[in-house]
């Protein structure tokens, strides 16, 4: 117990040292930075509400690249399904203007988690029945849906008056409830944990997680065993899609309000990050996109009260990703066989 | 006009290859390198800072090459030595990098995202006499620096490797089966760490192709994510140097397409879209094709 | 004990001195002393799990004794790895097969040892001559060309063996290599292992077969539980002295059961199937498997069996012929519908097809059966259930094991297939196709799978037994076909099933 | 002095070469001037952060927050009523809030110039790098309606100036890949243009580069940018963003500030125009240059009105 608590916080340790000795040799005093990241992350309900808010998105994609990779799908699309999806619920959003609420929000995200699942299908196929490398396909359709909605945004959709690529806000009844006002903390983030919450039921209890599991830790195994493997790929990597897609719609319904270019800063391969380090379980994915959100708000606001660039939040992400995933346990083995 | 587009397509196509080629010689060593990115980007800069400083192109490509490489070493231990999943890692690689990057850019010069130093030295032009007017042939073999030529000789030169040298071979051994190459008392880690610290090697030539043989300027932005397209060529050429090559090529080709495309009534976002597209039509067609073949076997 | 004094009286090549090697609470080796002695062939037996590939790997230098040493000539060592062991002569073919996929033949033989020119270029001529001088010495014949993955299983094995002798190794270390060989294939390798014994090469050989042992070993020494129970020269033991020492009893083999067939379950008209590269490998093949019947299906490996086991689970390509399953016709169903229909199959490829290893013994023993009603109600798993009906089954097939919840791959192979077994007969199925049922299980293990097919079987269930094993489909088999060049060759009643007559048909001469 | 301002940078960040790195020299040249605290802001996730950030700062005892963010419009009107003791300011679009301030810039006038001026130049092939055909080209950073305010002006000041002239368009997609900025204006200049204008950012210093290798000329854009190749950039259109926000917080140090209202910099106000030229102005036939300062005067008085994208939608020649 004690030494899977110190396995889990030797990573954090070890990039909080590095990022340290940067942070001294470029002049700045290491534990007032990161005393202030802390508190912009944590200290008090405004800054967790922050922190939340910004870790609702990274949930979710974690959740989509978690679910694909389940089925031993290594879907890395997921930042494509952010923009389709986003655009989809927004533009449903300014569209059907008059709604009530408690249609027009499940139409527009009914929208995103369809295209999102869509967006999805042809590299689920291709991989399903023509054995196409899914790393491929799901990261050039990223490219793809970049340019896309660039392209939608700025021509067909982009609002009237703007000198920005975007589209109009959306209806007020389309946005998602705030939990806490005025935090932008909203009603996304129970969609989020709810799915998470789903997400555990269905791996742990249901028929189809298990087939899934057992599908992505071995493939022939599980069609020896009368699973339909290849079907199973192609439903998960819609389900992937589909919450990626849901991500975006979340995101724009909820936090931004319109679908604008900017639109996701990289949700999606951060969801890979996050889906790997949580090791693909729910309260994994939980902590990983709740640390990847802390460092996010944190690193933004820290720069109102320190000179320090926000670079070191980038330096600071990109370690705990590369220790957090590193296992130190062969520098103890080795001590013992040697000994 | 053709020879224009040829010209550029072999300029967009050089840093793609150089890179693509270290990520398929890792690859074949049984990692799968997203941090070409960060390497090429780290490239960049220091092949700019030396080449300035020393006003020698060959010794701008060293420094590159030295730091790709000490990035691709880093990268490598952390996935053989500390067992750390190799796509995180590349992703960490390029967020730390980047940051770092910035980081050094503020400290070091007070400047951020454009590094523009005097006295450059640039990647000279090879001009074969006789040749360069020739028309397409000339815009093949003419004008071009010698990196660009050292990335395609490398394309055999990998080949040939892979297939006829004792390191490639133990490479693939390493790659393919540890266990077995670990039996057989070679040391497939180390093999591994050598294959990536070549690829950074590679990427930090590819990267200072950008910035001292393209424009002769640094910005943070200008790898564009290219490390990312050398990775989708290498896994389109299936670790095989001649198809990676052709990915490349076709990248770089739609590249500088593209770029005449754009003011001839395409949007450009959408002409943008093509190399993509392409690369997804071609890997389907391939996926038919070896479907139909299987099928024919058959009958 | 006399018998140890003699055996320690010649000179020893290699041997071990109190290894003792722990994996957490297993003591793998407990305090192993032998000498393989110059020159002779020395076996090692002992059941599952006994410590036999971990001393090999001690032996190899891939693995270090907590306590105890390795001792070369008689001189203690140390081994920094492998290619240390290799400096001293010493070699290794493993249990699990160490050639790299993706490369030829040739490279896997000179891999690590190539031949090259000053610039580190293969010298390809150099290494082909070599292959061919080696080829020569073994009296065997290769096309040192194709990939590795393309080759079949006793080429690989062979490729292995003599990739030791081109690296100049003068102790071979074998950790079964029987076990997925066919008899004349056996044979093959026993009279190469002989011959090299001959030419002065010290041979540590591992075996769950008796009768190879007896075949081929001067020297055997028997290991249980990690410890070792005796070395004796094999003129001094016998079958059953051996099997006695490994298990501590001796085995009753399976009573022969009259067959009450009933109606045909299987049936099998003008089947016509392709090998995954699109060659026709089976032709017109007829076949039926009655209820309360078991039929054994025997050839030298290659001869269509894998192909017909594709075709029967639905996962090969047939291009002609029917398969039907209990009167319907399911040739062209897929695997899941056919098990819907009362379908089981035990793959051969345990470790990657029979079991998922890094999933819980759990999940391994119900996958497949997990949306039955008793187990699944919409959608949802009854965990407790299954649970309750796992640990059962488990028990009932006498699986050992610390707990249903940590994974397959800790288990020791033999009961690895246990649970394979378990899961495929449990709820009774109608038909069930067991191939290799028990490749690489100790002889215990191996008359506890007999007596679950044979009880099955009485139960009424039909069974094709695919099995490079002559002994088992005897001991199995109502009825045993043949087959040879993808065709059937011939049939043989369980009443006067004769080696000699299979081997006759299994080498395409028909009955 | 315990005031305090903060500069929001916008997406991109500093280091873009143009609109942030202008912006926050003039907001560190205020501070440093005025004394006062000032923190400039960069975020990742800058859209989705808007109102965290604004209300962050807010809380911390900001007064002045100068936002270089465009998305961040609705979310500022949405926060600033709830600190009336901040001042907000917003760049280039209008904002109502009696504690907002909106700053405009008319930078299709100075684009307008720039156009003028290139359309003359581009058929006088007695100037060096220059051939007779009325070729010249434009390479934005990305197709949106900010950028192509400023492709708009140029074409439409080209037109004025000789109807007969080419523009070619293209956008590279990317503000920091000055790689493919120099591929683009490399195929322009093969095309015949001899003259390309760039709003790209950091893409943008490619355009510079390959004007310098191919012996053409560029035109800068924001900042004055005739220096970075000097003889290869024709002239620049500046747009004085830093001007804007040192204004700005200069006023609020002195307690100064215009809430409620818009600051409109167009060449009027001296916010927008062609730098001094001082490496190329002796290369430019007078009658030229005078032809400029003509199109000058005509949109001074109000004669000639440049046609804005951002208000007035897409014109006919930029569809
Ligand atoms: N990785 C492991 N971790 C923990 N225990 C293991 C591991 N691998 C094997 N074991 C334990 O080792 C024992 C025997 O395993 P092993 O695979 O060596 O059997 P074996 O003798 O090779 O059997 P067989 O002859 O059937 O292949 C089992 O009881 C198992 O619990
Ligand atoms: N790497 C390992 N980690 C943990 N336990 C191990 C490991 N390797 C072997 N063991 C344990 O050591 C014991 C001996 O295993 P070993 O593989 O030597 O048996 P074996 O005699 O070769 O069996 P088999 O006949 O099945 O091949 C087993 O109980 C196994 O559980
Ligand atoms: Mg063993
Ligand atoms: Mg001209």
């Amino acid at each position: 117990m004690a030494r899977s608590l110190a396995g889990a916080l030797l990573p954090l340790l070890i990039a909080v040292l590095v990022a340290a000795v940067i942070l001294a040799l470029a002049g700045h005093n290491p534990f007032d930075v990161y005393r202030l990241l802390a508190i912009e992350s944590f200290g008090g309900v405004k800054r967790v509400a922050a922190t939340l808010a910004a870790a609702t998105p990274l949930i979710l994609t974690g959740l989509a690249t978690a679910v694909a990779f389940r089925a031993g799908a290594f879907n890395v699309g997921v930042e494509g399904c952010v923009f389709v999806g986003g655009l989809a619920a927004a533009y449903v959003g300014f569209t059907f203007v008059g709604l009530p609420a408690a249609v027009l929000v499940p139409f527009a995200l009914a929208a995103s988690v369809v295209i999102g699942a869509l967006w999805m299908l042809l590299p689920g196929v291709l991989k399903a029945r023509l054995d196409v490398d899914e790393v491929v396909t799901t990261l050039m359709l990223n490219f793809i849906a970049i340019s896309l909605t660039a392209y939608l945004v700025n021509g067909p959709l982009l609002a009237p008056g703007s000198a920005n690529s975007a589209t109009p806000m959306v209806d007020a009844a389309a946005r998602l409830p705030k939990l806490m006002p005025p935090s932008t903390l909203n009603a996304g983030f129970l969609i989020a944990i709810a799915l998470l919450v789903l997400y555990w039921l269905w791996d742990r209890s249901t028929a189809s997680g298990f087939e899934t599991r057992i599908a992505g830790l071995n493939a022939r195994f599980a069609i020896a065993s009368g699973i339909d493997v290849p079907m199973l790929i192609i439903k998960m990597m819609l389900l992937s899609g589909a919450i990626g897609g849901i991500a975006g719609g979340i995101h724009a319904l909820g936090t931004v309000g319109r679908f604008v270019s900017g639109f996701s800063p990289g949700y999606g391969f951060t969801g890979i990050a996050v889906a790997l380090l949580g090791r693909g379980s729910a309260v994994g994915i939980l902590l990983a996109a709740i640390l990847f959100g802390a460092l996010a708000t944190s690193g933004a606001t820290i720069q109102l009260f320190s000179d320090v660039p926000i670079e070191i939040v980038n330096v600071l992400q990109g370690m705990v990703m590369i220790f957090a995933v590193a296992r130190f346990g062969w520098i103890f083995a080795r001590r013992r066989r040697a000994a | 006009m053709i020879d224009n587009i040829i010209h550029a397509a072999i300029v967009m196509t050089t840093p793609l290859l150089l890179a693509a080629l270290g990520g398929l010689i890792n690859r074949v060593g049984g990692i799968v390198n997203i941090g070409l990115d960060s390497m090429m980007l780290a490239g960049a800069l220091v092949g700019l800072i030396v080449a300035s400083e020393s006003g020698n192109w060959m010794a701008a490509l060293v420094g590159a090459a030295a730091i790709g490489a000490l990035l691709g070493l880093l990268m490598s231990l952390a996935v053989t030595r500390l067992e750390a999943n190799e796509i995180i890692v590349g992703l960490g690689f390029n967020i730390a990098v980047a940051g770092l990057v910035r980081f050094f850019l503020k400290s070091a010069y007070g400047t951020s995202g454009t590094l523009n130093l005097p006295d450059v030295a640039r990647l000279p032009e090879i001009v074969i006499p006789g040749v360069a007017d020739v028309p397409i042939l000339g815009a093949l073999l003419s004008g071009h620096d010698p990196l660009t030529w050292a990335a395609w000789i490398m394309v055999p030169a990998t080949a040939w490797f892979l297939r006829r040298v004792r390191l490639g071979l133990r490479l693939r051994a390493a790659g393919a089966a540890p266990q077995a190459a670990r039996a057989l008392g070679l040391a497939p880690l180390n093999l591994r760490d050598a294959s990536t610290v070549f690829a950074g090697a590679m990427s930090g030539l590819a990267g200072v192709y950008l910035s001292i043989g393209v424009v002769g300027i640094f910005n943070e932005g200008i790898t564009a994510g290219r490390g990312f397209i050398a990775l989708a060529a290498f896994y389109f050429g299936r670790n095989h140097p001649w198809p990676t090559a052709l990915g490349a090529l076709l990248f770089g080709f739609f590249d500088a397409f593209q770029i005449r495309m754009q003011g001839r009534g395409v949007p450009a976002e959408l002409v943008q879209i093509l190399p993509y597209a392409m690369v997804i039509v071609v890997l389907t067609v391939m996926g038919i094709t070896m479907r139909r073949s299987r099928a024919r076997g058959r009958s | 004990m006399s018998v140890e004094r003699k055996a320690a009286a010649s000179t020893s090549r290699l041997g071990a001195r109190g290894v003792t090697r722990r994996f957490g609470p297993v003591v793998a080796n407990d305090g192993i002393d032998f000498d393989a002695r110059r020159g002779t062939v020395h076996a090692i037996v002992g059941g599952n799990g006994a410590g036999k590939s971990t001393l090999m790997r001690i032996l190899q230098g891939l693995d270090r004794p907590d306590e105890g040493s390795v001792v070369v000539d008689g001189q203690p060592v140390t081994f920094a790895g492998p290619a240390d062991a290799f400096d001293h002569g010493i070699g290794m073919v493993h249990q699990e097969f160490m050639l790299v996929p993706g490369l030829t033949l040739l490279e896997n033989l000179v891999l690590s040892h190539e031949p090259t020119n000053r610039l580190g270029r293969i010298d390809r001529k150099k290494a082909l001559r070599a292959a061919r001088e080696l080829e020569r010495e073994a009296g065997v014949e290769l096309d040192w060309n194709i990939p590795v993955d393309k080759a079949p299983v006793h080429v690989r094995q062979i490729v292995e063996i003599l990739r030791l002798l081109y690296r100049g190794a003068d102790v071979l270390i074998l950790d079964e290599p029987t076990a997925v060989l066919a008899p004349a294939q056996v044979r093959e390798l026993v009279s190469l292992l002989r011959k090299l014994r001959d030419e002065g090469r010290t041979i540590i050989f591992i075996s769950h077969k008796l009768d190879e042992v007896m075949d081929v070993a001067d020297d055997i020494t028997v290991i249980r539980n990690g410890r070792k129970v005796a070395s004796l020269p094999s003129s001094e033991a016998s079958k059953e002295i051996l099997a006695e020492m490994m298990i501590g009893e001796v085995l009753a083999p399976p009573k022969a059961r009259d067959s009450k067939a009933g109606p045909a379950v299987l049936e099998i008209k003008g089947l016509a199937a392709l090998d995954p590269a699109g060659n026709q490998r089976l032709h017109e093949l007829d076949l039926a498997v009655h209820a309360g019947e078991i039929v054994g299906i025997a050839g030298v490996a290659g001869n269509g069996q894998d192909e017909l086991a594709l075709a029967i689970t639905g996962l090969g390509e047939v291009s002609a012929g029917t398969i039907s399953l209990g009167g319907s016709d399911v040739t062209r169903l897929s695997l899941a519908e056919r098990r819907k229909r009362g379908f089981s199959y035990l793959s051969p490829d345990r470790a990657a097809e029979g079991l998922c290893l890094v999933a819980p013994i759990r999940e391994n023993a119900i996958a497949g059966h997990h949306r039955w009603p008793e187990f699944c109600g919409s959608g949802v798993l009854k965990r407790k259930a299954i649970a309750r009906h796992v640990d059962d089954l488990l028990d009932r097939y006498n699986v050992k094991r610390g707990s249903s919840d940590l994974p397959a791959g800790s288990l020791s192979g033999g009961n690895q297939q246990r649970v394979a077994v378990a899961r495929e007969l449990d709820g009774d199925p109608k038909f069930l196709l067991a191939c290799q049922p028990t490749r690489g299980v100790d002889i215990h293990g191996i008359a506890f799978i007999h007596q679950c097919l044979l009880d099955f079987r009485d139960r009424g269930g039909a069974i094709l037994v695919i099995s490079e094993e002559l002994e088992e489909l005897i001991a199995l088999s109502d009825r045993i076909v043949v087959l040879y060049g993808g065709r059937r060759s011939g049939e043989v009643a369980r009443s006067s099933a004769g080696i000699e007559q299979i081997g006759r048909l299994m080498l395409g001469s028909t009955a | 002095q315990d005031k305090r301002a903060a500069l929001i940078v916008a997406q991109g960040g500093l280091g873009d070469q143009s609109y942030n790195d202008l912006a926050n020299s003039g907001f560190q040249r205020a501070i440093e001037e005025t004394g006062i605290e000032g923190r400039a802001v960069e975020s990742d996730d800058v859209v989705a952060q808007a109102a965290e950030i604004l209300r962050r700062a807010s809380d911390a005892g900001f007064g002045l927050i100068v936002d270089l963010e465009y998305s961040h419009g609705e979310p500022m009107v949405e926060v600033a009523p709830d600190y009336p003791d901040t001042d907000f300011v917003i760049l280039n679009q209008v904002r109502e809030g009696d504690n907002i301030a909106s700053v405009l810039f008319q930078e299709q006038e100075g684009s307008y110039l720039a156009g003028t001026l290139a359309a003359l130049v581009t058929t006088d092939d007695s100037i060096k790098g220059i051939n007779p055909e009325p070729i010249i080209g434009v390479i934005g950073g990305t197709k949106s309606a900010g950028i192509d305010k400023f492709i708009a002006g140029y074409i439409e000041g080209a037109k004025a100036a000789n109807p007969d002239v080419e523009v070619k368009v293209a956008y590279s997609n990317n503000f920091g890949d000055p790689s493919i900025g120099l591929q683009m204006a490399k195929a322009m200049f093969e095309e015949g243009a001899d003259i390309v204008y760039q709003v790209a950012g950091g893409t943008g210093m490619g355009v510079i580069q390959a004007a310098k290798e191919e012996g053409h000329y560029a035109i800068g854009v924001d900042t004055d940018q005739d220096g970075i190749a000097p003889g290869a950039v024709l002239a620049s259109m500046i747009k004085r963003t830093d001007v804007a926000v040192e204004e700005v917080v200069k006023g609020y140090a002195k307690g100064e500030f215009p809430g409620g209202e818009t600051i409109t910099f167009g060449l009027k106000e001296n916010g927008v125009g062609l730098s001094e030229m001082k490496h190329t102005k002796d290369l430019i036939p007078a009658e030229i240059l005078e032809k400029v300062e003509q199109a000058k005067q005509d949109i001074l008085s109000g004669k000639v009105k440049v046609w804005n994208v951002v208000d007035q939608g897409y014109p006919d020649y930029l569809k």
